[in-house]
């Protein structure tokens, strides 16, 4: 059957028939890392011009529909301007830090692709710690906006970066911890295995009450994690005009947005993953005609539908609900989120011991 | 209470007053010098309890200055000004600031506007116009500002 | 001559100071002052030490203006004041040089002002709403709160000819009668309005976050409401009664059904509320009046030229932000000698300095916003 | 008990959520309800009120008349000196001087749409128009000459 992974293994056999197997390897890391980089560029496009089209119907709007057949080139022609505009870097910033934050961000970004499994048999790197390694990877993400909060020189910028590094620190707990569900249910921290695990169903079916909780928990705490609304007080625009890139603009700010908008992309591919099966199309048991239509809609499409659904529900949070305090902030995680994952984990535990899951 | 009863209770407070009933509320004149302690009075008498001190503004009669306080009580509605004639040379009145709050405010505005100097002020600075424009009062009737100022 | 941007010396070259405070400018140009009010706030951490406002950054000297303004120019100044109560404004004006002229109001005229006033509360008060969420970082109801009230402004488009600034009141009526769909829209938008309510309690009010930001910050005692001068709703979130509509009423408020809206709380949600429950007593008023508009003269008649009699002229009405006083000192002339508009934003804003301290820089925007300020009314 | 009351608050906290998040994905799946109007397209459908108050114009007839006697009403009327009559005598058949206009000249730049002056005419002579795109890239064509050129006052307007 045509697939993502037939591609992948006809280009492998053909580059090492070309060439010998390290060359072969060489290449194709750099075919990887172009298609990310792609991947990246394409991403960003499509989830901007997303939440404009979300925000604008929400809010009983159109939305841009003015460059290209239903605005679809809007985003180009923004990219297109951010990337003429000029970067200019403050008098008193630190000016390495200022300039090299943006990349880190990114960087970042990246390296959290390596696990993600876009379709069947369709990774980058399967390494046996992969969700572990996205949780390590993705606190990274707040060198990127201390350094660019601290750098710029600017009260508000500062006080965003600090925000978002007591945000970010504390929310890792809770999405760790809900992570953490799934890994005690599966046994594993490999990408393909949770996956394959979720064969005869999906963990947000199979997985009773703790994997709700678990995934209720994920949602709300990734959503802080990546800064966005109602937790993006890392960049409060009534409050801190812009938060930590209030000095940033051209292609240094839009670096930052993009990152954002790649986080998200990430964490719901995590989330789908660890809750919705990943690629894995809707089974219900082994071995039914219902599996098997199921089956024939290409694994990416599954991926990629979960994804954006998860994305969808972020956006929807942006555009439904106002802003928290910072002390609020912390509060629902240290009071509310942390004590809830806990006791969830726990339970989650015990149901995994005693099989009670499907 | 009737305007006559009001009348009464000020010069109580303070017989020197002189009354001017033709407005609509009763005017009295104050002397510069005694209305910080008059006004304190006014606030705390139990017949009057004029707590809200609703207009806060001066005149520039071209002669003197007269500072205008409309003077209003939360609990038995009457209305009452009162005005003090300031000296257009040296104008000086004593805030009442520490009575009705929203008079530190009010003074900053009139303080720029017409340069009148409200004693014992905690922060008498320029609230409206920018640096540099002490001494300039708007709002007398011989400034002139030959850049902005449109007459018709 | 243009002003330049204060620029305010910090004490310590560095960006905290020796004693871990510092200050930061939030305005002239800033996403939660809606407008260039410019405050220069001392912070420790994320708490406010001290808020010190500077104004004049839109000051247009109107009180000095006016002086040299007929009594019939002036009134289109002070839509330019308040620019989202911009007919009570001109109310206050056209009831100010009535007073002097001793003029009768014709009944239908009064009627017509009325209900002009009740929609521009409650178009002030939908737009206030909409940036009040939107300070909070809610954007959806800022374009929810806008679809009610354009329909407002589209009643007034056809009536008086304009959006914002209508200039529809003039000594003795208004400038002219009331368009022949005027009831029909009227009762259009109050059928919208009744549909669309219940999702600003979905939306905002309810909604557990937006309480949290809102209850127990910039708490405003009774006293210190009045101390302060404020009005309004700010005042009446604390309990003060202060409807100038109700203590000394006006045109016809005396012979109209409606309660003055009294909050207990003096909290940021009091005030908020007070807002909500104010605009349903608006809609109550417009629909007392919308289907008995007297017939008759909407404009009384007066001389080509007015001239007042020597005195001193005071009226306040009650604008969507508080009281406003407009004094006029007349010496008799074609102009006034000097006019003062007591707004009711200016004493609202020193205010900010005494509920705002101590809490956090998020609050300081719910603070701003439910204190609804809008800052050509402050300058004046 | 304090465990009830944890999960009540939870509970309602998530209610209350829910309940905004209803409400936003109604508009979401209802698009009849967008309220947008797209404005450089809809240009032609775009009706506006006949009172809106989008500049003053001098209505002429068929014959190049209006009705302005030059009375500078409007002038004294308006409040920010928008308005500029200047006046030329005119000799009439029977060889008397009267008064007309030569020019009126309006400031679009500086007039406030206040109306006062339309108020003030007493010959009904101006009028607002429904105009509304007024900008132009040279700050000098605001300022315009309401009379036609070559018109004169219409028979019987005093």
């Amino acid at each position: 059957m045509w697939s993502l992974s037939h591609i992948a293994n006809e280009i492998h056999r053909w580059l090492n028939d070309l060439f010998n197997p390290t060359w072969a390897l060489i290449i194709e890391m750099v075919m990887a890392g172009v298609a990310v980089i792609g991947l990246f560029a394409v991403l960003g496009l499509v989830l901007v011009l997303m939440e404009r089209r979300v925000a604008a119907w929400i809010q009983i709007r159109l939305g841009p529909n003015r460059v290209g057949p239903f605005g679809l080139m809007q985003s180009m022609a923004d990219t297109l301007k951010l990337i003429v505009k000029e970067g200019l870097t403050p008098d008193g910033a630190d000016k390495v830090m200022f300039n090299i934050a943006p990349f880190i961000a990114m960087i970042v970004a990246m390296l959290l692709m390596a696990p993600i499994a876009f379709a069947k048999d369709f990774q980058l790197w399967d390494l046996n710690i992969g969700v572990l390694f996205v949780t390590a990877v993705s606190s990274l993400m707040v060198v990127s906006i201390l350094m660019a909060g601290w750098s710029s020189n600017n009260k508000y910028s500062l006080m965003g970066a600090m925000r978002s590094g007591a945000q970010i620190v504390s929310y890792e707990l809770s999405a760790g911890l809900s992570i953490m569900t799934i890994i005690v249910l599966t046994g594993s921290l490999q990408v393909s295995d949770i996956i394959h695990a979720q064969n005869n169903g999906w963990w947000i079916f199979k997985g009773h009450f703790p994997v709700w909780v678990a995934f209720v928990i994920y949602i709300i705490a990734v959503t802080a994690e990546t800064n966005r609304a109602p937790f993006d007080l890392a960049e409060a625009e009534s409050e801190l005009t812009a938060g930590f890139h209030t000095e940033y603009s051209g292609m240094k700010f839009a670096l930052f947005f993009l990152a954002e908008y790649i986080n998200v992309f990430i964490v719901c591919a995590i989330g789908a993953t660890l809750f919705l099966g990943g690629w894995m199309p809707l089974h219900f048991g082994t071995d039914n005609a219902f599996n098997q239509a199921m089956d024939w809609i290409p694994s990416s499409v599954w991926f990629f539908g979960k994804t954006f659904f998860l994305i969808f529900l972020i956006m929807w949070f942006r555009w439904t609900f106002p802003r928290l305090r910072i002390d609020q902030l912390l509060n629902l995680e240290w009071k509310y989120l942390l004590p809830i994952s806990m006791i969830n984990l726990l339970l989650a535990t015990a149901m995994a011991i005693l099989g009670w899951h499907f | 209470m009737s305007k006559e009863l009001l009348k009464l209770r000020i010069t109580e407070l303070f017989p020197e007053a002189a009354f001017d009933e033709s407005g609509e509320w009763l005017n009295t004149e104050v002397p510069a010098e005694k209305w910080p302690a008059l006004a304190e009075q006014l606030k705390a008498d139990s017949h009057l309890a004029l707590d809200y001190l609703f207009c806060l503004t001066c005149i520039d009669w071209k002669t003197h200055f007269t500072m205008v306080y409309h003077l209003s009580s939360t609990k038995f509605r009457h209305n009452l000004v009162f005005k003090v004639k300031l000296n257009r040379e040296k104008p000086e009145v004593g805030t009442v600031c520490h009575i009705w709050r929203t008079a530190e405010f009010h003074e900053r505005e009139v303080y720029e506007m017409f340069g009148v100097n409200f004693l014992h002020h905690p922060d008498l600075r320029l609230l409206i116009l920018p640096d540099g424009w002490e001494g300039k009062n708007p709002l007398r009737k011989d400034f002139e500002d030959p850049v902005n100022m449109i007459r018709l | 001559m243009y002003r330049q941007t204060e620029i305010v010396q910090e004490k310590s070259p560095g960006i905290v100071g020796e004693s871990g405070e510092f200050t930061i400018n939030v305005g002239p140009q800033h996403p939660a002052t809606h407008g260039v009010l410019h405050l220069v706030i001392t912070l420790s951490g994320e708490t406010i030490l001290k808020v010190e406002p500077h104004l004049g950054y839109i000051h247009r000297s109107i009180e000095k203006m006016c002086e040299s303004l007929t009594y019939r120019q002036f009134i289109y100044v002070t839509s330019r004041m308040d620019y989202l109560s911009a007919h009570i404004n001109n109310h206050a004006c056209a009831l100010a040089v009535e007073k002097g002229l001793q003029l009768e109001i014709p009944p239908r005229a009064q009627v017509i002002r009325v209900l002009m006033d009740e929609l521009t509360r409650v178009a002030s008060h939908e737009l206030w709403w909409g940036a009040m969420a939107m300070d909070l970082g809610a954007f959806t109801p800022f374009f929810h709160a806008f679809r009610e009230r354009e329909s407002i402004n589209d009643i007034m488009e056809e009536t008086c000819g304009a959006r914002l600034t209508m200039n529809y009141m003039v000594p003795g009526g208004v400038m002219q009668d009331i368009h022949p769909n005027f009831q029909r829209r009227v009762k259009e938008f109050l059928k919208l309005y009744k549909q669309k309510i219940h999702e600003y309690d979905e939306l905002v009010t309810g909604n557990i976050i937006f309480q949290n930001r809102m209850k127990n910050i910039g708490i405003l005692s009774p006293e210190d409401a009045v101390s302060y001068g404020c009005t309004g709703p700010t005042a009446r979130g604390s309990a003060v009664s202060c409807d100038i509509r109700k203590i000394y009423p006006y045109e016809i408020y005396d012979k109209l059904e409606f309660d003055e809206v009294l909050e207990e709380g003096g909290d940021s949600f009091a005030r908020y509320m007070v807002r909500i429950r104010e605009m349903q007593q608006s809609i109550r008023i417009i629909e007392q009046l919308i289907d008995n508009i007297p017939e008759g003269e909407f404009q009384a008649k007066t001389k080509a030229v007015l001239k007042l009699p020597k005195g001193e002229f005071y009226t306040r009405v009650e604008t969507a932000r508080g009281e406003l006083g407009v004094y006029i000192v007349s010496e008799g002339g074609t102009t006034p000698y000097r006019i003062k508009f007591r707004s009711p934003g200016f004493s609202n804003l020193s205010v900010l300095d005494h509920i705002a301290r101590g809490s956090k820089i998020g609050d300081l925007v719910a603070m701003m916003g439910t204190l609804d300020l809008v800052i050509p009314d402050i300058d004046r | 008990m304090f465990i009830t009351n944890y999960i009540k608050e939870v509970w309602g906290a998530v209610k209350s959520l829910a309940t905004g998040m209803k409400r936003t994905i109604y508009y979401f799946t209802h698009h009849k309800e967008i309220i947008t109007q797209e404005y450089p397209d809809n240009r032609d459908t775009l009706v506006l009120p006949e009172r809106f108050k989008g500049e003053v114009v001098m209505p002429h007839n068929q014959d190049n008349e209006h009705r302005c006697t030059g009375c500078t009403a409007c002038e004294l009327a308006c409040p920010n000196g928008t308005i500029k009559v200047i006046t030329k005598f005119d000799l009439t058949p029977e060889g008397k001087k009267k008064k007309a206009i030569d020019k009126l000249v309006y400031h679009l730049e500086l007039c406030t749409m206040c109306n006062l002056c339309v108020e003030a005419c007493p010959s009904d002579a101006i009028k607002m128009a429904q105009t509304y795109e007024h900008s132009v890239f040279d700050r000098n064509q605001l300022t315009k000459i309401l009379n036609n050129p070559g018109s004169k006052i219409m028979e019987g307007v005093e």
